[in-house]
């Protein structure tokens, strides 16, 4: 789960790092109230699931209150990347010497948490991770013992030489340390941290994310999710337990398991065809489950026609034409339907179908050809 | 011959009188592995399906059993301590299927279960099965027909939808690993491409792989290096939407961006045969073992 | 250093172990105002760094509160092993169906925390020890994992067969080992830990030691310190930054290095005479802590001569040999003293001697057992 | 030869700007020791002397020095920290003098160093000398002669007392070893004999142990079983007061109570000649060096 930059400060700030105190405005007004109240210049951040604000026009300077107002109306609202503005982070602009990243990941390769620092910090990091990699000091940490002080100092004197500098540095990293794992975090990432004229070292911008797997025993974290954020098909997917993702494509996809959903789309495009969706009804079948997938998947006029490809193991096939039928008594499905279903109680669910005047394929070519040609009839 | 199972795996169910944990060791015994024990904290002393007995500890089953494997399916909250038990009690393959498991408790869990010289399966993963032997997990034991190529996958569907397409095409498996999806799981590509490669039972070997992360490009490259039987290889999510990334420092570290067509060109590099469709094992498989 | 019973319960309590609410009285008022609060018998408990309490009778059962008024007064001012008690605890009387006993010590051999546990709890535990070792059960601890959760109902389940009673132990397990790490401890203890006929588990009585080097970073545990249950001259000792022990001989002891003290103590037995004391300077030499260290063994009127035996190394010779000036200029000292001192300054600290008309001896041997005679010419 | 430093030691100094780190430092320098950097955070860059780098990290000292060996004179809250990053940056051999380094600290430095490949001397210990050569601690070094007898001991002055002894009568030292009296070590006194049979440079070993605890015991029976040079032992505090033990942990533990009795018994059960005082170590070694 993604953090917005305003969330991901304020578990940094617990942690002990350094940075400017600000606010969150959903309003110009409250953007204005914000910038007033700081006395200062400042800056008004879109606060959105993705990266490249910056670029798109949603980080804007404000000299005054009223232009913090004016930059708030405008970003207030905005589109980036197909994600809605709705709130904006209003802080104190820095005046800045350097720029530093500091990223902290845990890494599939050495099962660890891994530390990458940079003196040569700010947006075009990975264009330095991809020309200059010397320019990155990556530093994999024993978990069970955590990050030890000399680990923080070396990986702090990387950024700086001033001593006064490096031990704020060493401090900050310990801090990262502590937000990451206190919060379950796969990623806690401060880019820039900054040096001011005055030899302060603040870290500006702050990007977290949490391992899904972790929500359950950290219920003050899974409220942070803002559902506002996200695309309202895949909030409503997840709420029924399925993982969705809209895509542009005309073909409805429903699959159990993540591997055979994507190999199925994979399919539908090695046909010809272009698929709408990715969705997943998981392991453990239930009729419920696909009532609402059939919901969410038709609520996309886009969608010509629709793929069921169910290999049964956990799931049970019969499960899964019960939801199907279910769904057809409950609302009208105008576009055509193709089934494909083998595995645990593959008679019992062909048997169901055919009750219903469906047939249901058992080999996976066939049915993504059909579907295929299907949907290009109707389009 | 196969890897990681055979006829002599002994095994003791982590979770046995939980749904899941029941549901599955009535499988596993039905298609003929030796359950030999069960644990389930608390209820030390039943038995389970009236044959089986239950443990409070892995280590009481094992004093009692001889047990030499386990299987975990406790839920997400207890799944990294089961597995902590199972390595410390002794045991030496322990496969993990519980979903959910948080990454956090992975990271100590691994260089506990490599402290106690014990290798982990999972988690998050279908298990495995050595056709006609012993199934540990939740791969459909119908599906798979015994033979001489070794499976390894990501996934787990998937994996029975390429399973299936080889029993059917008459083509039977040594042994089938589905490895896990999760970020850190405790066997990779690599440990059963080694496995494959020194079983003298497996004569050439299927692999898919996912988009994302880089695990499919390092075995590419352990191949080239160590595997001189054929391997074919497939990649799923050619077409899936590329996620909308947060922060930098996944690209970083991995120094890609973990496509379909990179793990291809891999693939391809590396002398492995590459499927464009799950129905191409059959093929580039078939008149090779 | 060591815990009073209250203290240790103070620690094992807000780690969440159960057990009875209680007081802890100075004075026979106080013991019987807190026996009618609890409202039942009750136990009137000797606070004491010493084991044995019970055996020398300072532990008693109370009926009342008029007695544990009447055991209260007889208890506070008691002299067990050569301390005063000054304290009592004052708890509910158990009604106890089962003793079992809960170690955890820090292990110089396994270099770990090792839980000792035994379900023949009680008193004799030492006794089963020794004839029935295989009665108490051992686990050592990683102690980066910690005590996972497996391995604390293994040793519940070694204590309890009824369930219910297995997981209570469990939790006091883990709650033992939060004690015992939170608070830098070198032994934690229960003894007895007991279930009740009506199926509850409970601490009765605990002990608990903090290593001393864990004192400067833990101010709090530090102020636990109760110097009223010491020897005043061993407290006056520890606070002129001293280690001094007091024994029964009068041949006064002022050595370097705690070996090297040990081993001047075991000459002056091998030549005849019986040490007064152990006393350790320590290493970093002061000319104060001679003038402490001779104030506290001369006021101790069975020390008949006094022995420094003095080498030099991180310790400056002439630091001693000043020290012992400055002492004589200060306070008349009365007994005979033999200096043997060598090593580093030594010739500059034999001058300092001569200009006080002492001569410094370079031989332990010849220093211990001109010592030795002189104390047996003035007993 | 010798044993853990000779003339090929090249010491990097933690704390070296510190009040014990300086002088010592000297000291060791004056010795003759190849005392080739100095480690303090916030004082990298700066000579010691005029002449020894000081460095903020040890694994700076390595990089521009070749430091091979370190002490370590930080103040307890600092030093199992310092030890953990002498392990982490490569150094083997580690000597920490650091006394009142809390037990806790040191139950997570010992599994730490041991995964490095490393070796610890202390903490709380007087170091090692061997003579003519290198001294690496704060032994003084004038009481020492090279030579080849092998000194191993707990204490600290008590063993200045014995070499001075073994000095005065012409008897040399190959290696002396002060491992520190703390509950838990890097280095115990089988770690020490072991090195010392092995050492061609030694031929009788001085072991001086006190009361308290089991590694005596333990180490006469490493005697018994792997020694065959000429052990001599001694044992202080014979005439210490027992302490008031606290509850029963410790002696069960031991299931010893750790007299000077029980480990002079130990010795002579071993074959190890024991010296009822410090000066007989010259005629007990005399003869057998």
């Amino acid at each position: 789960m993604n953090l917005h930059e305003y969330q991901a400060r304020d578990l940094l700030m617990k942690a002990g790092v350094p940075m400017f105190e600000g606010g969150v405005a959903a309003t110009p007004d409250e953007a204005e109230a914000i910038a007033r109240k700081l006395g200062r210049a400042v800056v008004v951040k879109a606060q959105v699931h993705t990266g490249g604000r910056g670029k798109a026009g949603g980080v804007k300077l404000a000299a005054t209150p009223a232009e913090a107002r004016e930059h708030a109306s405008r970003i207030i609202g905005m589109n980036i990347k197909g994600l809605t503005v709705e709130k904006v982070l209003v802080v104190p602009a820095a005046d800045i010497s350097t720029e530093a990243y500091v990223g902290l990941i845990m890494d599939r390769e050495t099962q660890r948490p891994v530390y990458m620092v940079s003196a040569a910090g700010g947006v075009d990091i990975e264009e330095v991770a991809a020309t200059t990699p010397e320019k990155i000091t990556r530093l994999p940490v024993d978990p069970v013992y955590g990050l030890l002080p000399h680990q923080a100092l070396g990986l702090a004197l990387t950024l700086y030489q001033d001593y006064p500098k490096v031990k704020a540095a060493a401090r900050i990293m310990q801090q990262l340390w502590t937000a990451f794992t206190a919060n379950g975090a796969s990623l806690a990432e401060i880019n820039p941290l900054v040096t001011t004229p005055d030899g302060e070292v603040l870290a500006l911008d702050a990007k977290i994310s949490i391992d899904d797997n972790e929500l359950d025993r950290r219920p003050d974290l899974a409220q942070l999710r803002d559902d506002s954020a996200e695309e309202p098909s895949e909030v409503a997917a997840r709420a029924a337990g399925l993982t969705f993702i809209k895509l542009d494509g005309n073909v409805g996809c429903v699959v159990n398991g993540a591997g055979l959903a994507m190999a199925t789309m994979d399919l539908v495009k090695y046909y010809g065809g272009e698929p709408a969706n990715f969705l997943d009804i998981g392991g453990s079948s239930n009729p419920e489950k696909v009532v609402n997938a059939l919901r969410i998947i038709t609520s996309d006029p886009a969608v010509k026609a629709i793929l069921f490809n169910i290999f049964g193991g956990i799931t049970r096939t019969d499960d899964v034409a019960n939801g199907i039928k279910t769904a057809l008594e409950q609302f009208p499905v105008q576009v055509p339907i193709v089934v494909r279903l083998t595995g645990t109680n593959e008679k019992e669910a062909v048997r169901i179908l055919e009750g219903i005047g469906m047939t249901a394929l058992g080999d996976m070519d066939e049915a993504v050809s059909r579907v295929v040609a299907l949907a290009r009839e109707a389009a | 011959m196969s890897i990681f199972i055979d006829r002599s795996t002994q095994l003791v169910v982590q979770g046995i009188t939980g749904r899941d944990g029941g549901f599955h060791a009535k499988q596993m015994m039905e298609y003929g592995t030796n359950v030999v024990a069960g644990v389930t904290p608390g209820k030390g002393g039943q038995k389970f399906e009236g044959k089986v007995p239950v443990f409070h500890t892995v280590a009481d089953a094992i004093r009692e059993t001889g047990a030499n494997a386990s299987v975990i399916y406790v839920p997400p909250a207890g799944a990294a301590s089961a597995v902590m038990e199972a390595a410390d009690a002794g045991i030496k393959f322990i496969v993990c299927i519980t979903e959910g498991v948080p990454v956090m408790d992975m990271t100590r869990v691994m260089p506990y279960v490599r402290s106690k010289g014990a290798r982990l399966l999972g988690p998050n993963c279908p298990g495995l099965i050595t056709p006609g032997e012993s199934k540990v997990g939740i791969i459909p034991g119908n599906i798979c027909a015994p033979g001489r190529v070794g499976l390894v996958s990501r996934s787990g569907t998937l994996t029975y939808e390429v399973v299936h397409h080889l029993t059917k095409n008459g083509i039977g498996q040594s042994t089938c690993v589905g490895i896990g999806g999760d970020p850190i799981i405790g066997t990779n590509f690599i440990d059963c491409l080694r496995a494959f490669q020194d079983d003298p039972a497996t004569d050439a070997i299927v692999m898919l792989g996912e988009i994302g992360g880089t695990d499919e490009q390092q075995a590419a490259e352990f191949v080239a290096e160590h595997v001189t039987k054929p391997v074919v290889g497939f990649i799923a999510g050619q077409t899936a939407p590329k996620g909308r990334r947060m922060g930098h420092a996944g690209a970083i570290i991995s120094g890609s961006s973990g496509t379909a067509e990179e793990k291809m060109q891999a693939f391809e590099a590396a002398g492995i045969r590459v499927m464009k469709r799950p129905v191409d094992v059959v093929e580039l498989v078939g008149g090779k073992a």
